[in-house]
């Protein structure tokens, strides 16, 4: 032992500074002045390895159908895995933004990792555009001019499903959801409409997050015999969620409500449990515009799939993007002018037109869903050109 | 809370416990008799469930699903024996729970690159699809009755196993000490091989019986197996008695947290473990 | 008489169903060598298990200097003064003699918050070691790694530890297993030498020794005091001749 | 393992030079990789302490890590920077103090059950900051302005600044190495290497050994607290990741990668885990496929760490050699 402590064995180590610095730093050396510099930060492994994918490829579709160009720039895609780890998150951020220096970063799925980049974004001014991540906060205290969004906020699908079902004459309503800020913006948004249309939340039920042991809350919701259920899950607790509240017999009496998270993507996997289930988004199956059927044959053209809410999503960050550009004639250095032509931008979206609110959250359609034969069908518009109140924001 | 519900929160504690001993009994088996910490027992819990999707998608039916699964993973586990952990008897428990460690982040990787990050469902058999009304809202479903069933028929014939016959005879000789069965001649390289094949059947069935009512979803493995390790640190290690005692206890600890006290719901299972450590630091039962 | 140092009264220890010691009891005088007899399994170890605390006795009591020691954790009635040598050598192998005795004398001054100061620093602590290093016939062999010691070198090691600790009662399970003749007598000798000033309980095999440095002599036969007095009452013994001397060599455990 | 007696080639003053001048040549990206790997490797270092000097495997050294990094964002106001010679102290005594209850527990147990037990209360910790709102719950919590260092009006040190940021964490990575060495050459020191060649023996020889453990546990887990501040300060986030049973993992794994038992060892770890991370996930978006083909690979070919690789190499080459490295 005492001849362990002498031993020092550092050359390993220096030469492996030296080394390792050549290595990952390539593309800093490699900069092309003329291409716009893209940053995809996304999960690619864990559990939303499915999104972070869907995402990218509606990205890459929009750039494709421009000609691999966006406002006649070629680009440069610089991909990193979040794995939906908050933790890593402000680090994973620097890496685009500061080792390769992208113009503008898109990302990302999980909410935390949002928030986390949109701290570094902010402190570093780069422009985030956010094409999933629905925590209120993004577009609300923490809004700034170089950060978009074109999905949602938590808000959003959430209250305009309070109205719903409000409208549908439910009075007594359990919630239920993962404990988390985004199941509880969720809960809030909804309890904000449904109770302002005179309906009353009975209880109000949190798990923890990712927990999936549901038998205890469903037993809870048996015995307390409320007209209905709004719940927030997504992935496979939604899967399982849907699955358990059919086989415990509470489907027949108490219908189920939810965010429109809780069927999408999941549909195959839920089968027969999921279907009859209210829900509301900003994107539905068989609406009847142009854009969005030309958008689902190009997608299912491309990558042999049918497209979702998170390839559109991803799509319209390409598109947003591109107007910002087409603004600026691809000229990413006059930031102001891109950032104005991107507020003022009305984006095509296969989710029907939709404009930025002034803390660039999409101004949108909601819609009813049914599902029905494996899909989210269309029933209504729940809430036309639905704002989030943005609130907290001081922009 | 009325009588009844009671009885059924009791009941799903119950559910919840027995699928927990199910799973956990196998890692606990593979701790006491072979001393191998294995954090990649999640990841066997995960591949089991997924190859009940896969080969029910095959073969359209669980029960075959189940039958070929049961053979792979038998498979699997001896492979994984010979090529890796029969190397690591003689070395510390550090370098098994970095090998096993390594194992997690590569199974959940080729999970990915061969089914995808989708989530699936799998069937639940005709069968057992039926519902038991329990009260006037709800009812409950026959496949997780089934379930349970499965779970208490499974420790009893792990009893027998273990008390009566000759093999687990051998077991339990091995657990106490390695040098010695071997002086007696029984081959305890083969031993360890099967009961490390068992500890990995053991959790891949799990995740095919369970898989029809969680479903199958990236990072499922993960989520069982702290639990896991909560269940086999409450119950003694190597200890099949203990590990179920343990896993009804945090059943009931789970469902009841979740009741009384929502907001520390995760906490209540680990609060239970400190108390039990207080208690009794080497667990409930010490041994097999 | 000389002074009664330390004491079991009523001893006994299960496992299970089975008693390892029963109503064992045993004086230990200052100045004097009590050795223990029997043939494998009389419960010897036990017996020195007992006493140092490596295992908690079911019933009676353990007295140290009038002290009812039963409870004690093994660390704490080393530190008050009860020394044991293991049966099986049981030392720091990667370290040095030196070491190995250096920090059997850091023990008794724990020392543990001066952290800033080198260990080796404490001139006490050092002299302490090498005196004990000295006693058990090492001083040749100090600076080697235990590991590469012969077996009998590590047997003395063992002695030394233990002397390094400075103890009033010595507890030596078996010191002279596995030691060629040489090594045997010179352990005998540092027997000798050490009595005059501690109260050493000794468990050995080898009858020659035990006749030659014992000064009370304790037979056990499965778990019980068989006979229990000097050499020439037990030489003398019917009792023990039948139970035990009369089957000729003990075999080496 | 003895080994002969060799030229001594001190490298330590070389790779400190190199620390020290890195950030004149490096961008601001790499003084960021270059800070973390200095944070790890204090991280890494309070882990060997444990793992290497003492014996005991603790699979829940996050917990420490993280609870001290949480302290941080807790304690410091919310729109003023927090007084570095308050909050730093406090995230290290944090760190101890709970090292201290933990150890209380745990420490009772051994090998195996030691490992699986730490797990379980690290566990318990990430589920205090996971499921209550004490530190924001699951989402987190921020640490909007950065702690410093002031007296009267002047601003001394800043946190914020990251060129004075990096020369902290190195000023603060050489204060610990060196306590840690100082530590080690001590009468403790040496005690806690005898409990991990012996516990039993040391126990008999009249060391109150659980008192020893309990003292080398509260000490790592003040320095990984240590890293922990300065963790929280680098990204100005704090999660319950951050304490999970993933990053301890992390952690052990640079320790026995570098080849635990020597300090050094514990850098070597620190910086090639760092580094093969973002190699691979430059590489390949199964990444994790890759990082564990190597950990496999280095448990089973290379139990030594990488530090013994040269030892081995030369080994090989000059043919015979000691086979353990």
């Amino acid at each position: 032992m005492e001849q362990g402590f002498n031993r020092r064995r550092f050359l390993l180590s220096t030469a492996g500074i030296a080394g390792g610095l050549a290595l990952p730093g390539a593309p800093l050396f490699a900069q092309s002045a003329n291409k716009i510099r893209v940053g995809l930060m996304l999960p690619y492994t864990g559990t939303y390895a499915a999104l972070g994918n869907a995402i990218t490829n509606g990205f890459k579709l929009a750039v494709e159908q421009g000609g691999g160009k966006l406002g006649g720039r070629e680009i440069e895609y610089f991909t990193v895995d979040d794995e939906s780890d908050a933790a890593k998150a402000p680090e994973n951020a620097n890496k685009l933004i500061k080792r390769d220096n992208v113009d503008v970063l898109i990302g990302t799925v999980h909410s935390g990792v949002a928030l986390a980049m949109t701290r570094v974004a902010r402190e570093t001014k780069t422009l985030l555009i956010i094409p999933n991540a629905g925590a209120d906060e993004i577009t609300g205290p923490l809004c700034a001019p170089n950060i978009f969004r074109t999905s949602f906020s938590a808000w959003q699908p959430a209250y305009a499903m309070g109205q719903v079902m409000a409208e549908r004459k439910h009075k007594n309503v359990v919630t239920l959801s993962w404990k988390y800020s985004f199941g509880e913006q969720s809960v809030a948004g909804f309890k904000e409409a449904f109770e302002k249309a005179g309906g009353k939340v009975v209880k109000e039920m949190y798990l923890p997050f990712p927990n999936v042991e549901f038998q205890p809350y469903l037993t809870e919701i048996a015995a307390l015999k409320p007209d209905a259920v709004f719940v927030f899950f997504a992935g496979g607790g939604a899967v399982k969620f849907v699955k358990d509240y059919d086989a415990a017999g509470l489907k027949k009496t108490i219908p189920l409500y939810g965010s429109g998270f809780l069927t999408d993507g999941t549909l195959e996997a839920q089968g027969d449990s999921a279907e009859g289930i209210l829900t509301t988004l900003h994107y539905a199956d068989g609406l009847d515009i142009a854009k969005d059927k030309a958008f689902r044959t190009a997608y299912a053209m491309a990558f042999k799939m049918q497209p979702d809410v998170y390839a559109v999503q991803g799509y319209d960050a390409a598109q947003l993007f591109a107007a910002g550009l087409a603004g600026v004639g691809g000229d990413v250095t006059k930031r102001e002018a891109l950032i104005a032509a991107m507020e003022k931008a009305t984006v095509d979206s296969p989710r029907g037109r939709f404009t930025l609110s002034k803390a660039h959250n999409p101004v949108q359609d909601i819609y009813l869903r049914k599902v029905e034969a494996k899909q989210n069908k269309l029933v209504s518009v729940a809430a036309k050109a639905l704002a989030d109140p943005a609130r907290g924001c001081r922009m | 809370m009325d009588f009844s519900t009671f009885l059924i929160q009791l009941l799903n504690s119950l559910q919840y416990g027995l699928l927990l001993f199910l799973v956990a009994s196998g890692l606990t088996l593979i701790f006491g008799i072979m001393g191998i910490i294995n954090l990649a027992h999640g990841s066997f819990y995960m591949m089991g469930a997924y190859m009940a999707f896969s080969l029910t998608a095959l073969s359209g039916n669980l029960l075959v699903a189940i039958v070929v699964g049961i053979a792979l993973s038998v498979l699997i586990g001896f492979l994984l024996e010979w090529a890796l952990f029969s190397r690591l008897y003689k070395r510390d428990h550090l370098d098994q729970v970095l090998l096993t460690y390594g194992l997690i982040l590569i199974f959940e990787e080729l999970r990915s690159l061969i089914v995808g990050d989708d989530v699936h469902g799998v069937p639940i058999p005709e069968l057992l699809s039926a519902s038991i009304q329990l009260s006037e809202t709800l009812s409950y479903p026959v496949y997780r009755l089934f379930m349970s069933a499965v779970c208490i028929l499974l420790a009893i014939v792990m009893y027998w196993l273990i008390r009566y016959t000759r093999l687990g005879m051998m077991i339990r000789a091995g657990s106490s000490n390695r040098e010695m069965v071997q002086a007696l001649g029984i081959n305890i390289d083969l031993i360890y091989r099967i009961v490390f094949g068992l500890g990995v059947t053991l959790a891949a069935f799990a995740g095919m019986l369970a898989a029809p009512v969680s479903s199958v979803y990236p990072g499922m493995g993960n989520q069982v197996l702290i639990i896991c390790f909560v269940v086999v640190v409450i119950g003694g290690v190597g200890s099949v008695w203990g590990a179920l005692v343990a896993a009804l206890l945090i059943g009931l600890a789970d469902t009841f947290g979740k009741v009384i006290a929502p907001d520390y719901a995760g906490l209540a299972v680990y609060v239970l473990m400190a108390a039990v450590l207080l208690w009794r630091p080497e667990g409930i039962f010490r041994r097999i | 008489m000389a002074e009664l140092v330390l004491s079991a009264r009523g001893m006994s220890r299960r496992f299970g169903g089975l008693y390892a010691n029963r109503d064992v009891s045993l004086d230990m005088h200052k100045g004097m060598l009590h050795a223990v007899l029997g043939p494998n399994g009389a419960g010897k170890s036990t017996l020195i298990n007992l006493l140092s605390g490596d295992l908690p006795p079911s019933a009676g009591q353990i007295l140290y200097r009038g002290q009812d020691i039963s409870g004690w954790s093994p660390d704490k009635r080393s530190r008050a003064g009860i020394g044991r040598s293991y049966q099986r050598t049981n030392i720091f192998p990667a370290f040095t003699v030196f070491e190995n005795c250096r920090l059997a004398a850091q023990s008794r001054a724990p020392r543990a918050l001066r952290v800033f100061s080198k260990a080796v620093s404490f001139a006490d602590l050092c002299d302490a070691a090498d005196r004990a290093i000295e006693q058990a016939g090492l001083a040749a062999r100090r600076d080697a790694v235990a590991a590469t010691l012969s077996h009998g070198e590590q047997r003395q090691l063992e002695i030394a530890m233990v002397l390094a600790t400075s103890p009033s009662v010595l507890l030596l399970d078996e010191p002279l297993a596995g030691m060629g003749p040489e090594e045997s007598q010179s352990m005998v000798a540092l027997l000798k030498k050490l009595t005059p000033d501690h109260a050493i309980l000794l468990v050995e095999h080898d009858m020659d020794a035990v006749f030659a440095v014992a000064d009370v002599i304790t037979v056990m036969v499965t778990g019980q005091v068989l006979e229990s007095g000097p050499p020439e009452q037990i030489r003398d013994s019917v009792a023990v001749q039948e139970a035990y001397l009369g089957e000729g060599e003990p075999g080496d455990e | 393992m003895p080994l002969p007696a060799r030229k001594k080639r001190n490298y330590l003053p070389l790779v400190l030079l190199v620390l020290a001048l890195f950030p004149m040549f490096g961008s601001g990206y790499y003084n960021e990789l270059i800070a973390k790997i200095m944070i790890m490797t204090i991280f890494a270092m309070s882990l060997d302490l444990l793992v290497g000097f003492t014996g005991l495997v603790s699979f829940g050294h996050a917990a420490f890590f993280g609870v001290a990094a949480y302290s941080v964002v807790l304690l410091s106001p919310k729109y003023d920077p927090a007084n570095l010679w308050l909050v730093l102290p406090a995230a290290v005594f944090t760190g101890a103090a709970v090292a201290f209850v933990v150890g209380l527990f745990v420490l009772r147990t051994k090998g195996i059950y030691f490992i699986m037990v730490t797990l379980a209360f690290a566990q318990m910790i990430y589920f205090v900051f996971h499921d209550t709102p004490l530190g924001g719950g699951s989402d987190g919590a921020f640490l909007n302005v950065k702690p410093e260092l002031r007296i009267g009006e002047t601003v001394l040190l800043d946190l914020n600044e990251p060129m004075q940021f990096y020369y902290i964490v190195l000023a603060f990575l050489v204060v610990a190495y060196v306590f840690l060495r100082v530590l080690l050459r001590s009468p403790l020191g040496h005690a806690l290497a005898g409990i991990r060649s012996n516990e039993h023996r040391m126990l008999s020889l009249g060391f109150p050994v659980f008192l020893y453990k309990l003292a080398g546990f509260v000490t790592a887990g003040g320095i990984a607290g240590l890293a922990g501040f300065f963790s929280a300060c680098q990204y100005g986030f704090v999660t319950p990741e951050i304490l999970s049973w993933h990053q301890s993992g992390n952690v052990l794994l640079m320790v026995i990668l570098g080849g635990m038992g020597t300090l050094n060892g514990a850098a070597i770890g620190a910086f090639a885990f760092v580094v093969l991370q973002e190699l691979f996930s430059a590489l390949t978006k199964h990444w994790q496929l890759l990082m564990g083909a190597v950990i496999v690979t280095v448990v089973m070919v290379l139990p030594g760490g990488l530090s013994s690789l040269p030892q081995r190499l030369k080994g090989l080459l000059i043919g015979g050699g000691n086979r353990n490295g």
